[in-house]
């Protein structure tokens, strides 16, 4: 599961980024996001209601709205372009999003604006998708187990809490967005946006719980600049 | 077509009431094949709903739309707009003596009202997002809080709102009708005393009908109004709805339950009650004797009436209203059996020493008598909070009214369309097709409703589009055996079809009387001209139950309008 | 025809009656102090509905026989009344089915006041449930015996806050305890609070004998009493939405001993 | 001034008028109609005030409601436009114009109920109370429509020479409830509304 699991986000990262035959061309922004504070417990997922997940897990699962790491690391924040680079090419590839084990894979997955969107569910029981979208149409669709994929898309950027009704525990993000150069950090805090023309760009890191935070960071060709995040965390 | 004749008018709610419940049917149909086999595609309903059921297997809210839907359309456009709506305009002015309604144009106005809420409910299937799936009881605030709880509480929803107030108010105008013209227009001699039993059927369920009715419909614009006006009738305050706190405040979800059954227990009985007049009138005839008590049976009426008002706390007996209130639901509950089981002796005491002939109606009639023992008794066990507490929310309420109340009334229905059908379209409907229909229908209702009271007693939880719950694995077999029932005795439905086609089109003549029956009626023509007695008024001078005497020409019947 | 109607009705109402009087399909075994009443009234009204049932039927089957046209021919012989008229059936059906209703009033009502009108025993342990599109939570007041307080905006499934519980400025929320099992103590009462987050619920576990809506707006008690260690379905009964059928949770009976370690075990929720 | 379109002649529910086949329009049965009807919106009402009643007991979110003046006022037009039906009722000659007369007033009491909630629009917003009053009134005034269509129709029917009073008795019976059922509404609303 967690090679599968990996899998996925690579698969997001390498459709969201530009494609790896083009990797020579263009800057490079890298880092790493930590935190400040007491970030909260994780908590363990109560999946009893439905056996058939549990039975998926061989080890209790935790809550992923706040999974930090060694150094104070902060996994799945989402690093962006949030100016600069209007105008670049939208992505076409699919994003798949799963369920799995009563769990969304990725946690957070990263498209752009009118990126195909499949998602998928591969559990013995059925689920409902619940995007809670505001500035998009919000959606709320039963997919029964064996179910074909839900083939959608968004028109609007907005970060979009995702959730099942039947699983409460289920959770997880749209995040939509105009650019096509964007990374998900690692369990290591580690994020790298790739193939970025020279310019001036404002870079902006986006986590569920510990907010926003953005910096300018000017590229001026092949070059790779660092750009690190420090986020606060509070334990409520 | 506009027609304010209420021949016509009857005839057009049957018409409805025939396409309302082929259609309620055949969602019936998808329901409970998707219950058997719920992972097994059901061909061609992919291309029909390819939101609802991508790929032919339906996903859980187009089962429960399907329930809504089935639900509402059998109990407002079958069961109360066939047997008292299309039944009581066609027969109620020409069984009293009059030429037509007291108010033809507000009686015209009445079915195409009742049309148009039709449409609107059948439109809530198209328009917007999803078809509602808050049941036919729409509980609030499911039901009125919109989008927010989930699909099928967006437009469909408020559509199905919008249908129901409609249809409240079609069915006040045909009640207002059916008082006035029952009270003011009866022919010479009909005195109250000598109305055939099924006018008086018709004449208190319109009396029932009324009352509840005006409930009804403030009760859906209050609904609407909450959906559409973001006022709080019936939310309350502090809802999380999808992790979305709702603007509401200080509403009572209760008072919506405390309304809709204030309305939705006596609709029971506008559904039946019709039945009980029809059966009360088609078994003497063919029973060749007079009904035994008809003073009882009218008596009887009026108490079930009465106390229909009072007892509709019993289906909220575990609703989070006083638990002492649920004691006092519960007599007048149980005491509603005595005229019920009244009634029903009246009916088997009519039977002995009878000299009883077997037609299709006759047979219909008679498996009424039995379905509604059948659905009766089963109240016994709903009607006391004790054993509610268990059975409650289980499929041995399904059994209990499906029986009592939806195939009872069929069978009325039927019983009403093989007695009359030669009296509306002056063509007979074949036999041999119409006891086939009854047999399979007989044996088929009690293999899909009898084992619903065990699944009940097992604790199978109703309105479950798919059974994932352990305790229920063990029941899965006898849902595909109630699933298999279902679909045989919905095919015998087509014969049923096919007869009313075949007959209207190229069925023997019928003569004025066929059945040998006395009520005013069966003295005019076949189907009965424009102000039904050609111009004279007939003058009653019998009682509707002279069988079994020495009448004219050698005849064992006296018909109301003739002298002895 | 009247022969056959005769056969099959009396054949439906021998099958039906068998079915339930085999208890092929019966209710499981009742786990609760106060279920055992519940079961008896159910059996009394069984045994009298059955034979009101079988009565009905067999009486209808038997005079449509005896009283039928046969082979097509017009019966002939002289049309007679039920002696007495309509009078015995009055009498018959008020006699016996007014005794019946005044025994199970009488009987039933109390059994109905013990489950739901008494308050539950002192020293009952008291546990919060959360009703939701489309599960249940429940809540136990941990260490320090004190229940935090509710703030519906507070309320999310994303944080698994699902009691809405403030714990930055409410200290005695911090150690109460949120699972999604309900684990109780046999032989020792049990009170409970019945919270819906969103929209109507029902509490029902057959092996208990115990329903009750969730009603938004209102908190509605419930108290009871398990006996028997195991694990059982609670699952909900009032239509909730596209969910409601996979709205279920599992109730656990242990030891006292079991239940005392078992809540030790447990984690406080922030 | 053309006065060609005459209003079409709509049957409405509030004064049913016989027209069955050659039948005298002298029977009893329209005013039986109206009572029919008064059974049924009475129980309307009745459902609305249990409603209200049940609504309003431990909400906390109940404030009672300010009236606007102006009801008072709109309670004398009605009452005002009860007593010319009356008139014409007892003084035949007089019928077509108390007809008229009532049917303007009655147009006046809607329009100063419209002006009431724009008042009350103005003065609250949202809350339950309010809410309750709109429901009401504004079903008070569709039945009051509904009586004035009855009345222009009666109207219409004394100019084709029609020489009856059974519709116009029926009407006045109508008209007569409308004023009773505002007088209980407005005493409903002050008291708890």
């Amino acid at each position: 599961m967690i090679a599968r699991f990996t899998s996925v986000v690579a698969l997001v990262a390498m459709v969201s980024g530009p494609a790896p035959g083009h990797r020579a061309a263009g800057g490079t922004i890298s880092g790493k996001v930590t935190y400040t504070g007491t970030p909260p417990k994780a908590r363990p997922i109560d999946m009893s209601k439905e056996p058939s997940c549990v039975a998926q897990h061989a080890t209790p699962v935790t809550t992923q709205d706040a999974v930090t790491g060694a150094g104070n690391s902060v996994d799945y924040v989402v690093v962006y372009i949030s100016a600069g680079d209007e105008g670049a090419a939208a992505a076409t590839d699919t994003v798949r999003y799963e369920q799995k084990g009563c769990q969304y894979i990725p946690h957070v997955a990263v498209m752009q604006v009118h990126q195909p969107l499949a998602v998928l569910n591969d559990d013995p029981t059925s689920h409902n998708i619940h995007p809670l979208a505001k500035v998009n149409a919000e959606w709320n669709k039963s997919q029964p187990k064996g179910a074909p994929p839900i083939h959608t898309a968004w028109d609007q950027p907005e970060f979009i809490a995702v959730k099942c009704n039947v699983h409460p525990w289920m959770h997880g993000y749209f995040v939509v967005l105009k650019t096509p150069h964007s990374s998900i950090t690692d369990s290591t805090g580690a994020f790298k946006l790739e193939g970025l023309p020279a310019g001036k760009y404002t870079v902006t890191a986006w986590h569920e719980r510990f907010g926003t935070q953005s910096q300018e960071v000017t590229i001026a060709g092949s070059e790779t600049k660092t750009a690190n995040f420090v986020l606060t965390a509070r334990p409520y | 077509m506009f027609s304010v004749d209420h021949k016509v008018i009857g005839r057009q709610y049957l018409d409805l009431a025939l396409v309302a419940v082929f259609t309620g049917m055949v969602l019936s149909w998808l329901m409970r094949f998707h219950l058997g086999w719920p992972d097994t595609p059901i061909p061609g309903l992919g291309k029909i709903a390819p939101g609802g059921a991508a790929g032919g297997v339906m996903t859980p809210e187009y089962y429960l739309a399907l329930m809504t839907m089935h639900g509402t359309i059998m109990v407002f456009f079958v069961l109360t707009t066939a047997p008292f709506a299309g039944f009581g305009n066609f027969l109620l002015p020409i069984q009293v003596g009059a030429e037509d309604m007291a108010f033809p144009r507000i009686n015209m106005m009445s079915f195409w009202v009742t049309l148009v809420a039709f449409l609107v409910l059948v439109a809530a299937f198209f328009v917007g997002d999803q078809p509602p799936l808050s049941g036919w009881t729409a509980y609030a605030p499911l039901s009125a809080v919109g989008k927010d709880a989930g699909p099928g509480q967006g437009w469909g929803q408020t559509l199905w709102a919008i249908s129901i107030g409609i249809f409240c108010i079609a069915q006040l105008l045909g009640s207002l009708n059916f008082i006035a013209t029952t009270l003011d227009l009866r022919t010479r001699g009909m005195s109250l005393a000598r109305m055939p039993m099924a006018t008086w059927a018709w004449f208190i369920t319109a009396v029932i009908a009324l009352v509840a009715f005006a409930v009804l419909m403030p009760a859906c614009i209050l609904l609407i109004l909450d959906r559409v006006a973001g006022t709080s009738f019936f939310i309350p305050g502090g809802l999380v709805i999808s992790d979305q706190l709702q603007p509401h405040t200080g509403g009572s979800p209760l008072l919506w339950q405390h309304l809709f059954w204030f309305f939705g227990h006596p609709e029971v009985y506008v559904a039946i009650l019709p039945g009980f007049g029809i059966v009360s009138q088609i078994l003497p005839v063919f029973a060749r004797k007079p009904l035994l008590g008809p003073k009882v049976f009218i008596a009887c009426l009026a108490a079930i009436a009465f106390l229909s008002y009072t007892v509709w706390g019993h289906h909220m007996f575990l609703s989070g209203m006083n638990p002492f209130s649920a004691t006092l639901f519960s007599v007048p509950t149980l005491v509603i059996t005595i005229p019920a089981a009244i009634v029903t002796l009246l009916w088997i005491g009519t039977i002995y020493g009878a000299r009883l002939r077997f037609t299709s109606a006759s047979l219909f009639a008679l498996g009424f008598v039995s379905v509604f023992v059948s659905g009766g008794i089963s109240g016994f066990f709903l009607a006391q909070p004790s054993t509610d507490i268990y059975l409650h929310g289980t499929y041995f309420v399904v059994a209990h009214f499906h029986f009592v109340m939806g195939v009872a009334a069929m069978f009325g229905i039927f019983a009403g369309t093989y007695f009359w059908f030669p009296k509306m379209f002056g063509r007979m409907m074949s036999e041999t097709l119409g006891k086939w229909h009854f047999w399979l229908t007989f044996i088929g209702v009690y293999c899909i409703f009898m084992p619903m009271h065990y699944l009940g007693l097992a604790g199978n939880v109703r309105r479950y589009s798919a059974f994932t719950d352990d305790y229920l694995q063990p029941l899965i077999p006898l849902h595909r055996f109630i699933t298999i029932a279902a679909l045989v005795t919905g095919a015998a439905q087509l014969i049923f079809l096919y007869n009313l086609i075949r007959s209207r089109l190229r069925g023997p003549q019928a003569p004025d009387n066929p059945w040998e029956a006395t009520t005013l009626e069966w003295s005019t023509s076949s189907p009965p001209p424009h102000d039904n007695f050609g111009g004279r008024r007939p003058v009653v001078t019998q009682g509707p139950n002279e069988y079994a005497v020495a009448g004219p020409g050698g005849r064992d019947y006296i018909m109301q309008a003739e002298s002895r | 025809m009247g022969r056959l109607f005769a056969v099959v009705v009396t054949a439906i109402a021998l099958v039906s009656v068998t079915l339930f009087a085999l208890h092929t399909w019966w209710l499981p075994p009742d786990i609760s102090t106060h279920g055992g009443r519940i079961d008896s009234q159910l059996n009394e009204t069984m045994i009298v509905a059955g034979i009101l049932f079988v009565a009905a039927q067999l009486a209808l089957g038997v005079f449509v026989w005896r009283f039928g046209e046969r082979g097509g021919t017009r019966a002939t012989w002289p049309v007679r009344i039920f002696p007495g008229g309509a009078t015995p059936m009055v009498v018959i059906a008020t006699v016996l089915v007014g005794i019946e209703i005044l025994v199970l009033t009488l009987v039933g009502s109390k059994v109905w006041a013990s489950v739901y009108q008494s308050p539950p025993p002192p020293g009952a342990l008291q546990i919060d449930v959360l009703a939701e599109q489309f599960a249940f939570y429940f809540r136990y007041a941990g260490a320090d015996g004190k229940f935090g307080v509710i703030h519906p905006e507070k309320m999310s499934d994303a944080d698994q806050n699902f009691f809405g519980l403030d714990p930055a400025t409410d200290t005695t929320a911090r150690d109460d305890i949120v699972v999604a099992t309900l684990v109780v103590p046999a032989n020792q009462p049990v009170a409970l609070r019945l919270h819906a987050k969103d929209v109507n619920h029902s509490f029902y576990v057959r092996e208990a004998r115990i329903q009750q809506d969730f009603v938004p707006g209102m908190v509605i008690p419930l108290h009871f009493t398990a006996t028997t260690p195991g694990r059982y379905e609670l699952v909900c009964t009032q239509l909730c939405g596209l969910g409601h059928y996979n709205m279920r949770a599992y109730v656990e009976v242990k030891s006292p001993a079991e239940f005392g370690q078992w809540l030790k075990a447990q984690q406080p929720a922030f | 001034m053309t006065t060609a379109l005459a209003p079409p002649p709509p049957a409405p529910p509030a004064v049913p008028v016989a027209t069955g086949l050659g039948r005298p329009a002298s029977s009893r049965v329209a005013e039986t109609g109206v009572w029919i009807g008064i059974g049924a919106i009475s129980m309307t009402f009745a459902a609305l005030t249990s409603a209200l009643v049940v609504r309003a007991s431990d909400a906390p979110d109940w404030h009672h409601l300010h009236l606007p003046a102006l009801l008072y006022i709109n309670t004398l037009v009605l009452l005002g436009s009860s007593l010319t039906l009356e008139t014409g009722r007892r003084h035949p000659g007089r019928a077509p114009l108390a007809l008229s007369l009532t049917t303007i007033l009655g147009g006046l009491f809607v329009m100063g109920q419209v002006i009431a909630w724009r008042q009350l629009m103005t003065q609250e917003i949202g809350g339950p109370s309010s809410a309750f009053f709109y429901v009401l009134t504004a079903l008070h005034a569709a039945h009051v429509l509904g009586g004035m269509s009855g009345l222009v129709y009666v109207r219409h029917r004394m100019r084709a020479g029609v020489v009856s009073f059974v519709p116009y008795n029926a009407a006045s019976l109508y008209w007569h409830f409308m004023a009773v059922l505002w007088l209980y509404l407005l005493t409903l609303l002050t008291l708890r509304g």
